[in-house]
């Protein structure tokens, strides 16, 4: 890789840094090097200082208020649903529903459109590269209801074949719920041709954009999936909040999920009215600095464009894969074609957890473990794997203190 | 590089790692159990000859970190020949010199253990340190699963 | 009531109202006369000082990690978890799980619990009090199930009677589900021997804490509930937190809620093993900011001190009640003899929806409307009520300020 | 006072809130609707007597704050005698005037509806003034029951 293509990505990183307060800190008196982006990204300041401002100016219960504070949390609030909606492009507001992430999205699907629509005999199908979250509510729902759990197998390279989906959808697959990037392999699935595929079986298709949203622009109506997930702290948003994006006619056919305040048009002990979408999946007293956070995030990453991200953490990925296989023994997990700037390895003869406390007294931040993708570990045949995973702050150079310091401890270890 | 990381790794712990002693199952035990650390996915499985409440032989397998190798590694040397009490005892005051930074790594009490006490610097990894020791008091114990958390 | 009472109260409400940076905001030119505490309460500056220091100097994924930021994050995440335990003198931290709030509490309660224990022709025994929460998750599960809910009536002074909680209990009744401190009313719930009633026969409790938490102390041992439930918001904490406390042996037994990261031991296609408590019940990334943020406002109200807040509170329900009262076809809806600083009340025909937007423009916050409780506003033959809603740093003088922004509506109305 | 208070109860609102015109069930009607605003709790019933495309008669019930009572009283005075389109066309200018601050509340242009040009500046109460009209759009197309929210 040439200099010439490290130039002309058009990102400002320095400009960039210095919107993120945190990369000021100084580990064991090193500079920071965080690459542990998969697991959650840092907050740029203007989305500190949203949540910040929400607290001292706003801060009030929303919705059934007729007070200036009341107003104010409102609109913020459904302001910042508004602000989904267009970075999602959803038809409409009532396709938003604000969740606590990824985890909470599909665990809300899996109990409404799961226990509505699925049952005994019925398959639900996933991929072998999915996240424990796109896991374990299946496995709760298929214990509980009789139903199977299906799963597209990976190759050696960490991909699905087109063909495995082809095949194994049937007509008793209700859903399709797959990962669109995977956290531990990097790989980006060709979930466009899945949705097709399921589609033509009039088979409704749930996305899990927990690692795809950070990494390029998703068009939920241009993809066509039936549901869409966001994590708000992996897109540089604050903690305890995401989306759960549905289709508005499929979310109308859903029952509730939680029962309380807000999701209600009416309650009487002789019998309750739900509210409209997209309140009826919403109970109680949300997050609302945490949507006001998220919306400030999403503004901040289409101020910066995905575009520019894109092309930043593709030369990172490319450069650091490169100089990651100059190490002795190293061997990158995840070799997909199409993948984002994410990187697993494992090292002969060191532990994961060894690597990790290793680099991390180098300033370095990489995630160390399975992280939550067991499935993946087992056929790989290995127990984890060290991750470096890039964003739009990370610099070559962060790259280089990485393989530094795995070459030290290369030497260490023997 | 970082001093912390130097005493963490000391070459004991790096030679235990390597070339682990008392690795491997025995023919026969009377008292064994599986260890499993969920979060790194290390696991250890100790195996005890123990006979008139002394620990005649003592052996592990698994996968895991240096520091749980190493750890394993070194208890399986160091208990035997221990009565199960002193083998208990040993386990107290390996655990308050990987967590508690005031405690003096003194040599003269702590004999080999006293490399581990670098572990205290790395909060994260007191479990891969101790598993071989919830291992061990678990076979004693007769209880054949533990996990750390 | 007397200016002496006034002055035994041993809070120094001056310096806790410069502790609130919102109570700087000057709606319509005025001074912010903040009456909706019952509906969310305001965020002291460690509060929300709390949260962007997080931001700032220690976000990271918590538990997995190894390195610098993910120590410092899962200490502090956890830390708060002792502090939640300490709290409310919960036995250990394995009884403490993270929640949204207490909606999601009590319908992650009716999902685990009430799916696994109750079943058809069982009974659920609430109030004709409770807030919507705490009504519709047992309608949905007694839809589902074929189970049954019961309600205690309550008095014209917005009471329930002990003796209608014993006749009501039975054989079929397999859990008692009621809030201690009534949102709309501010009665104080007998809720020990409501328990101790329950537990004769063997009967869980959970007791819905969203009200109670804000204005005294709660020790859940000495109260001896099963489930007792924490709004994050209203105890001067972030949004998007909450605590479900359950007693371990009763938590050790149910199955778990939400499916993902964190909440499993090993997850593989062929069977999937659950963490232990408390992780079983905290899928997925956490709002830790969230509980950093509650954590603080904890350590905040123990340093006022329950007694001072007690009875200031106690000072300006009393005195607010009296004062209101002179008001022409002014009625208090509820008037318990055991009553926390909550006023709700209606007006001779002015609707309370009017009320709201005139006293807001005098710079007093009130919530108008049925609070989410509307069996209580079909018990009184009310379409809604107003309510102001008192806590420590409110003062009389804003009482009074009420008062005559209602003198002002009355007049206008005739 | 508040001046935007001042603005939002005019006296004619007050008036027709403590005596609303056209209050009550008519013998018959030929279009009715009943309209409900869940988050306060209002509701109104419109009944309207429609013939040859033309309103004669335009009657109310219900329960709510002064702005919607006082809006279904004005509203059922001033659509009556209108066509159908003009009652439509009416509501689209009543709902401009009472969201959007640009536009001039002109007596000659509104009629009394201009006093309603004061809810603008209270945006949860805007729901309360439209209710009404929601209701009588609702009577005319058949849809039996409309929510606002
Ligand atoms: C692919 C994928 N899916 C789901 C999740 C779960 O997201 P969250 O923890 O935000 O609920 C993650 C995050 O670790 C992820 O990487
Ligand atoms: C008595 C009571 N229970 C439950 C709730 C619901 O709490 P949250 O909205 O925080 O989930 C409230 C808050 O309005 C309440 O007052």
């Amino acid at each position: 890789m040439s200099d010439q293509t490290h130039l002309t990505t058009a990102l400002d990183v320095d400009a960039i840094r210095s919107d993120f307060p945190i990369l000021q800190q100084k580990p064991y008196g090193r500079e920071l090097a965080y690459l542990d982006n998969g697991a959650t990204a840092q907050k740029p300041q203007c989305v500190i200082a949203a949540v910040n401002t929400y607290y001292r100016e706003q801060n009030s219960n929303i919705h059934r208020g007729v007070h200036f504070l009341s107003e104010k949390a409102t609109k913020a609030y459904e302001g910042a649903r508004t602000t989904v909606k267009n970075f999602l492009n959803a038809r409409s507001e009532k396709e938003i529903v604000f969740v606590r992430g990824t985890t909470e999205a599909i665990n809300l699907i899996a109990y409404t459109f799961g226990r509505s629509q699925i049952g005994e005999g019925d398959e639900i199908l996933v991929s072998e590269m999915e996240h424990h979250s796109n896991i374990v509510p299946w496995q709760i729902l298929c214990e509980e209801r009789g139903c199977t759990l299906k799963v597209v197998p990976i190759s050696d390279s960490g991909e699905i074949s087109i063909e495995d989906v082809q095949q194994l959808i049937n007509e008793r697959t209700k859903l399709v719920s797959m990962v669109y990037v995977s956290n531990s392999l990097g790989t980006v699935n060709p979930i466009k041709k899945v949705i097709d595929i399921a589609h033509s079986h009039d088979i409704p298709v749930l996305v899990d954009g927990a690692q795809s949203t950070p990494h390029m622009r998703v068009d939920v109506q241009e993809l066509g999936c039936d549901f869409y997930t966001v994590s708000g702290h992996k897109l540089f948003g604050p903690t305890g909040i995401g989306v759960l994006y549905g289709r508005e006619e499929i979310l109308e056919n859903m029952p509730p999920f939680h029962g309380g305040g807000d999701m209600i048009r009416s309650v009487s002990f002789s019998g309750t009215e739900y509210n409209s979408l997209p309140f009826k999946f919403e109970a109680g007293t949300p997050n609302i600095a945490g949507t006001i956070g998220l919306a400030e995030a999403m503004k901040y990453v289409d101020s910066i464009g995905y575009d520019a991200i894109h092309a930043h953490e593709q030369d990172l990925l490319a450069y650091a894969t490169e100089k990651l296989q100059t190490i002795d023994g190293l061997r990158i997990i995840g070799t997909a074609e199409n993948k984002a700037s994410v990187i697993s390895f494992v090292m002969d003869g060191i532990h994961p957890h060894d690597i990790g406390s290793f680099v991390d007294r180098q300033g370095v931040a990489i995630r160390v473990g399975h992280h939550c993708t067991q499935p993946v570990m087992e056929k790989f045949g290995i127990p984890a794997t060290s991750r470096a995973s890039f964003t739009m702050y990370n610099t070559r150079e962060e790259a280089d203190r990485l393989v530094e310091a795995l070459q030290m401890v290369r030497e260490m270890f023997g | 590089m970082n001093d912390e990381i130097k005493e963490l790794y000391q070459q004991v712990i790096l030679d235990h790692n390597k070339n682990p002693r008392n690795f491997g199952t025995p023919d026969s035990c009377s008292h064994d159990a599986n260890g499993h650390n969920p979060l790194c996915g290390d696991t250890v499985h100790v195996y005890l000859t123990v006979n008139n409440g002394v620990i005649e032989d003592a052996h592990f397998k698994g996968a895991g970190c240096a520091i749980s190798k190493a750890s394993a590694s070194i208890m399986t040397d160091i208990v035997r020949g221990k009565s199960v009490e002193e083998a208990k005892k040993l386990f107290e005051a390996f655990h308050k010199l990987i967590v508690d930074d005031s405690i003096e790594p003194d040599v003269d009490v702590y004999g080999k253990l006293a490399v581990f006490a670098g572990v205290r610097e790395f909060p994260s990894r007191v479990k891969c340190a101790s598993l071989a020791w919830h291992t061990m008091q678990a076979a004693i114990d007769n209880t054949n699963e533990v996990t750390t958390e």
